[in-house]
């Protein structure tokens, strides 16, 4: 485990309304990343907010040291990291969390994101390329202004696909009826998403509808963000005879196969 | 010069005694079963490990959402999930063996027999240094609380607990009562050895859209920062009248709170909620405590325990 | 569209009732006679005022520091200093008596016989619209607090408070009880007309460099956004069975806190420490509340109050 | 009052070790202010640090519409002010307090500040020297380092002198001995300080050995820093009978005259 009291700010821009890009200088950080882990990050200097708040990595850059978060402004915490200016010094925590199980067969993945939740996938869809996968993307967002640019995605050869809720721009819809259709057209392996709730428990009936293997990275309130306090519980299915359990988002998650996750309890 | 020694001894009524290398512990519930930490360092530093409460049978505690933040503290409603004494003592504890770090038990029980027959059965247990019986739990439907706010069920489930173990035995006190003094005293003749003080406050927050409280349980336990204050005016309140060690903690975040707690009137102090911002914590209260006895003057950490008093 | 109305009405038993335009009022001993805010905003604006409290003779209050800042929140002994009732009617009320905002007089007493005395000497004077007893003020040697954690001490000085006014009667409590329920439920019995939850929890600090605590009482109050997660449990568990209406406070900051206060069970709220660091809260809690209101769908604050509880 | 929740930083820079000017861009404060006066700053966007901080204000142009202050950082509201950058807005409440009396006369006078104490001081003597006061200024500080420039002074006619402790600038010693030699030495109608609490305890010694009309600024933690809260009390006496009482610092305050000040209670 890493505790980098010391990464530094490299750079931290709005890229579209209430969305920044941040990238930091953590070359261990960077170097031991999978995708769908994420960083915990200590975003004030005072104890309040208390405490840390999980951000995904979204992308990272092995040779110079650097991952990159892509954040949404919703409260407090994510409010205070608009503030860090190149240069400063960030406390974070990572990477944390499983990762997205990614075999080395160069088979065919959908990956669905709705909002700021592309954001590991994006990280896994650049590793899954190099794998040389083929990867079929799918950024949902609200409209046209708040989509992400994907450039690095098109330049590693995924094909990128957009839903907009309102239909300003791609696929008038979610992102979930576009990956249906995929699901029609064409053998994919395997499904990975992460997004708002009511988003992954469509993906979760997809799934279990084609029987076909899927991974959701799920979202929970975090004390520790490592396993040792029990905060982030989410009920998963254990075993055939059905029984069910909590895990900890943090340390057995964020990533879950979608057919054990029990939504709505 | 002379030299400074942090150890810190609990002495237990059998003979046996907790002995801590250094005063500081951290907090039942806030620090697993030590593993998630062992990947930061390295557990032989810490005084002492009390370890996530127990109980008889495994429980799969409460409903998410669990933890709510709230200005400087959080509010948690975990509800006492863990492995039952069981799985515990199978799964757990012989990782915990592998350091010389003595290991705290917290138990819990719906019954006073339940924390009797939880006493008994970690007695002779190896690698179990002391029990911490743990009366203050919100965030369970029956039991627990209740014996921690009210003096003739405190003083039965201490006793009982007392005549089934002869390991040294804490009791950790609710601050949700009017005299905490006097639940101090009573724990103190039932039979205790120290006292931790103090669990969470009872607290609870209102989701406004949906307009129903966030937790499932209602109520949670108040931690952190916030309840320094007042888990420092109790410690406070209890060494004037009570003669056992006590346990400081709420809201201990760095070697200055500790500082704080000792000079109140703590033998040894416990580091909760402040392991999730900063896993090192403990070390660095460790380091502290250490360079301000070695600038005041203070040899040892009964010198210190209880300084800020007026003499008698 | 109906109309909205954020008037609330705290009836008196004796025909006299205390009307505010809307549920917010600022809370004693943070808002001075008013005079210092009214450079600010208007204080027609307000729900009600409850000022500093009084005693009958003039008090000169503890020794600095009186303010201790903790994690967000703060300790403070002030120590009741205040003009006396004399130096209050003759040179402060006057002021307040120039807006059509209700003054609730806050009163402290060492005995029972001086609260019975204040309430009669304010019953009849003009400008005053209702008194709020307070049996929890931590910072002064006698008395006071020790009324708020008794329930046979807090009954006795309600009740003689009681005979002795005709206004509506408000009763302070002290949070620092095991059994808020049981204290509201004393002071409903002996005739009080509403109940504040919550006054300040009982706190200190050590200064680590002086090795004495930090107060020459040694202890103070804690308030601020800190508390707020206790004293808003404090405030539900009270309204499931309490019949008369509840003014909530402690901590809170913005309309959400406001809001979540109202729907655990308070018909009004005050807005205390927060008045340190932004003296406009109130009113932003005000249009807040409002704006809230009309995007919620309710009509009136008794709609809202104790909404979040479960329907009987 | 006034509290003006956007004001701009125009600059922020540390002058010397610990110590940092901050011009702040608020054309009412700027334009109301008196010497001796303060701002009550909220240095934290969040709930920790609370409360405001006092800080004197340092300097003024009404012209431009700028104060600025000096301030020392020592915990960690004031090392939260080292964070503000050019352009972001600060929320400041003031300005607050009495200020010093300043009669029109055009006479001598001295101003003894110790450490960051000679902040309100610079304000003083430079409205002082408007008034075609002759201003005697006195700057003490621990050693050469943390003596703060005070080129403006000059420029504007006041005398500075300098006193450290440790003799590595100016007089060996408290720029009370200074003090003490200048009165022994000539006329001076009314001295003014500021300063930490041993020094201001001297500088009274000395006003009434000298029966010399004096003001000193007081210091105490403040709750509201209007004079609603009652948190700032210092003990005064407050007539010929010599009865004493709390007044607050913050409102009555934090100038009073040094004869009345009750120190060590
Ligand atoms: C494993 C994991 C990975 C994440 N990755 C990213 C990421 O890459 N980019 C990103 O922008 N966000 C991500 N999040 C969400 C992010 O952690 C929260 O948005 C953040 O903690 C909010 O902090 P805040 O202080 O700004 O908001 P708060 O002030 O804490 O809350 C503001 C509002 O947001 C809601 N909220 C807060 N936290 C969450 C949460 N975890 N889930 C849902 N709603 C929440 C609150 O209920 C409240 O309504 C991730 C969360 C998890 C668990
Ligand atoms: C009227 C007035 C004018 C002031 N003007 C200036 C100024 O121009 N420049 C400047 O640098 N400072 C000034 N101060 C002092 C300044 O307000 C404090 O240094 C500041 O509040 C400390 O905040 P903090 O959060 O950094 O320190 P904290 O974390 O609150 O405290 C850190 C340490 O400093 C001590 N401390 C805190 N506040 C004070 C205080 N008010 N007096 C003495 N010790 C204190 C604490 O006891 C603690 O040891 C002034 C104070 C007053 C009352
Ligand atoms: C998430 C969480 C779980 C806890 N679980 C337990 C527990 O099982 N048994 C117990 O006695 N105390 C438990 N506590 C209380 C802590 O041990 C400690 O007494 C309290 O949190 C105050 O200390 P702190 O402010 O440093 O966290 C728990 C606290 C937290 C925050
Ligand atoms: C400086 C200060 C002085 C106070 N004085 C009184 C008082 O005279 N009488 C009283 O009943 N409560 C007094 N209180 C308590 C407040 O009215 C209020 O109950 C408490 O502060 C909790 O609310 P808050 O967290 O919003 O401040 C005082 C609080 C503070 C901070
Ligand atoms: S956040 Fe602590 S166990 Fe997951
Ligand atoms: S700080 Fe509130 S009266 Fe001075």
């Amino acid at each position: 485990m890493h505790i980098d009291t010391s990464a530094t700010v490299i750079s931290n821009k709005k890229i579209i309304p209430e969305h920044y890009k941040m990238e930091i200088y953590s070359p261990q950080t960077a170097s031991s990343a999978k995708p769908g882990q994420f960083i915990h990050i200590k975003t004030s200097r005072t104890t309040s907010p208390l405490l840390r708040r999980p951000i995904s990595i979204y992308m990272r850059d092995k040779k110079r040291g650097i991952i990159s978060i892509l954040y949404k402004t919703v409260g407090t915490g994510t409010s205070l990291l608009t503030e860090y200016k190149p240069e400063d010094t960030i406390d974070i925590m990572g990477p944390l969390g499983n990762g997205f199980p990614l075999g080395d067969e160069q088979n065919r993945i959908a990956l669905a994101g709705g909002g700021v939740g592309i954001a590991p996938l994006v990280f896994l869809a650049l590793e899954a390329s190099q794998l040389k996968k083929q990867v079929i993307f799918i950024q949902g967002a609200q409209c046209k202004t708040t989509l992400i640019e994907t450039r690095e995605l098109k330049d590693a050869g995924c094909i990128v696909e957009t839903a907009t809720d309102d239909g300003s721009a791609g696929f008038h819809g979610f992102p979930t009826e576009l990956l249906k259709k995929y699901l029609e057209k064409e053998r994919i392996d395997t499904v990975y998403s992460c997004g708002p709730t009511p988003m992954l428990k469509t993906i979760k009936k997809i799934s279990l509808e084609n029987k076909i293997q899927t991974y959701i990275s799920l979202e929970q309130k975090m004390g520790c963000g490592i396993g040792a306090c029990l905060g982030c519980a989410c009920r998963v299915l254990v075993n055939e005879s059905q029984g069910s359990t909590y895990k900890r988002v943090c340390a057995d998650g964020p990533i879950f196969p979608a057919e054990v996750v029990v939504f709505d309890e | 010069m002379n030299e400074l020694s942090m150890e810190v001894r609990i002495q237990g009524q059998n003979r046996r005694a907790l002995i801590m290398k250094n005063p500081v512990m951290t907090a039942s519930g806030t620090f697993g079963f030590g593993k998630e930490y062992a990947a930061f360092y390295d557990l032989n530093k810490l005084g002492a490990i009390a370890v996530k409460g127990i109980t008889l049978e495994p429980r799969e505690g409460n409903p998410p959402p669990r933890i709510i933040e709230t200005p400087s503290g959080i509010l948690n409603s975990i509800g006492l999930q863990n492995p039952g004494i069981e799985g515990f003592v199978r799964n757990e504890l012989p990782f915990l063996r592998t350091f010389n770090t003595p290991v705290i038990v917290n138990i819990s029980g719906n019954t006073i027999a339940e924390y009797a027959l939880l006493a008994e059965k970690l007695d002779t247990v190896e690698g179990v240094s002391a029990l911490e019986i743990n009366v203050s739990c919100p965030n369970v439907k029956e039991g627990c609380l209740a014996f921690g706010i009210n003096k003739e069920s405190l003083f039965n489930v201490v006793k009982k607990t007392r005549e089934n173990t002869t390991l040294p035995l804490i009791v950790k006190l609710s601050p949700n009562v009017t005299d905490i003094v006097e639940m101090a005293e009573t724990a103190e003749q039932a039979g205790a050895d120290a006292i931790s003080l103090v669990n969470t406050f009872l607290g609870t927050a209102i989701d406004i859209y949906k307009k129903k409280p966030i937790f499932a349980n209602i109520v949670g336990g108040l931690s952190g920062p916030a309840i320094k204050p007042i888990a420092l005016r109790m410690v406070w309140e209890v060494y004037e009248k009570v003669n056992i060690p006590i346990i400081g903690m709420g809201g201990i975040t760095d070697w200055k709170d500790a500082v704080e707690f000792i000079l109140a009137g703590a033998s040894a102090l416990a580091v909760g909620t402040a392991n999730f911002i900063n896993p090192n914590t403990p070390l660095e209260i460790i380091d502290g405590i250490q360079s301000y006895m070695a600038a005041e003057g203070f040899k040892n950490i009964e010198e210190m325990t209880g300084y800020a008093h007026p003499p008698a």
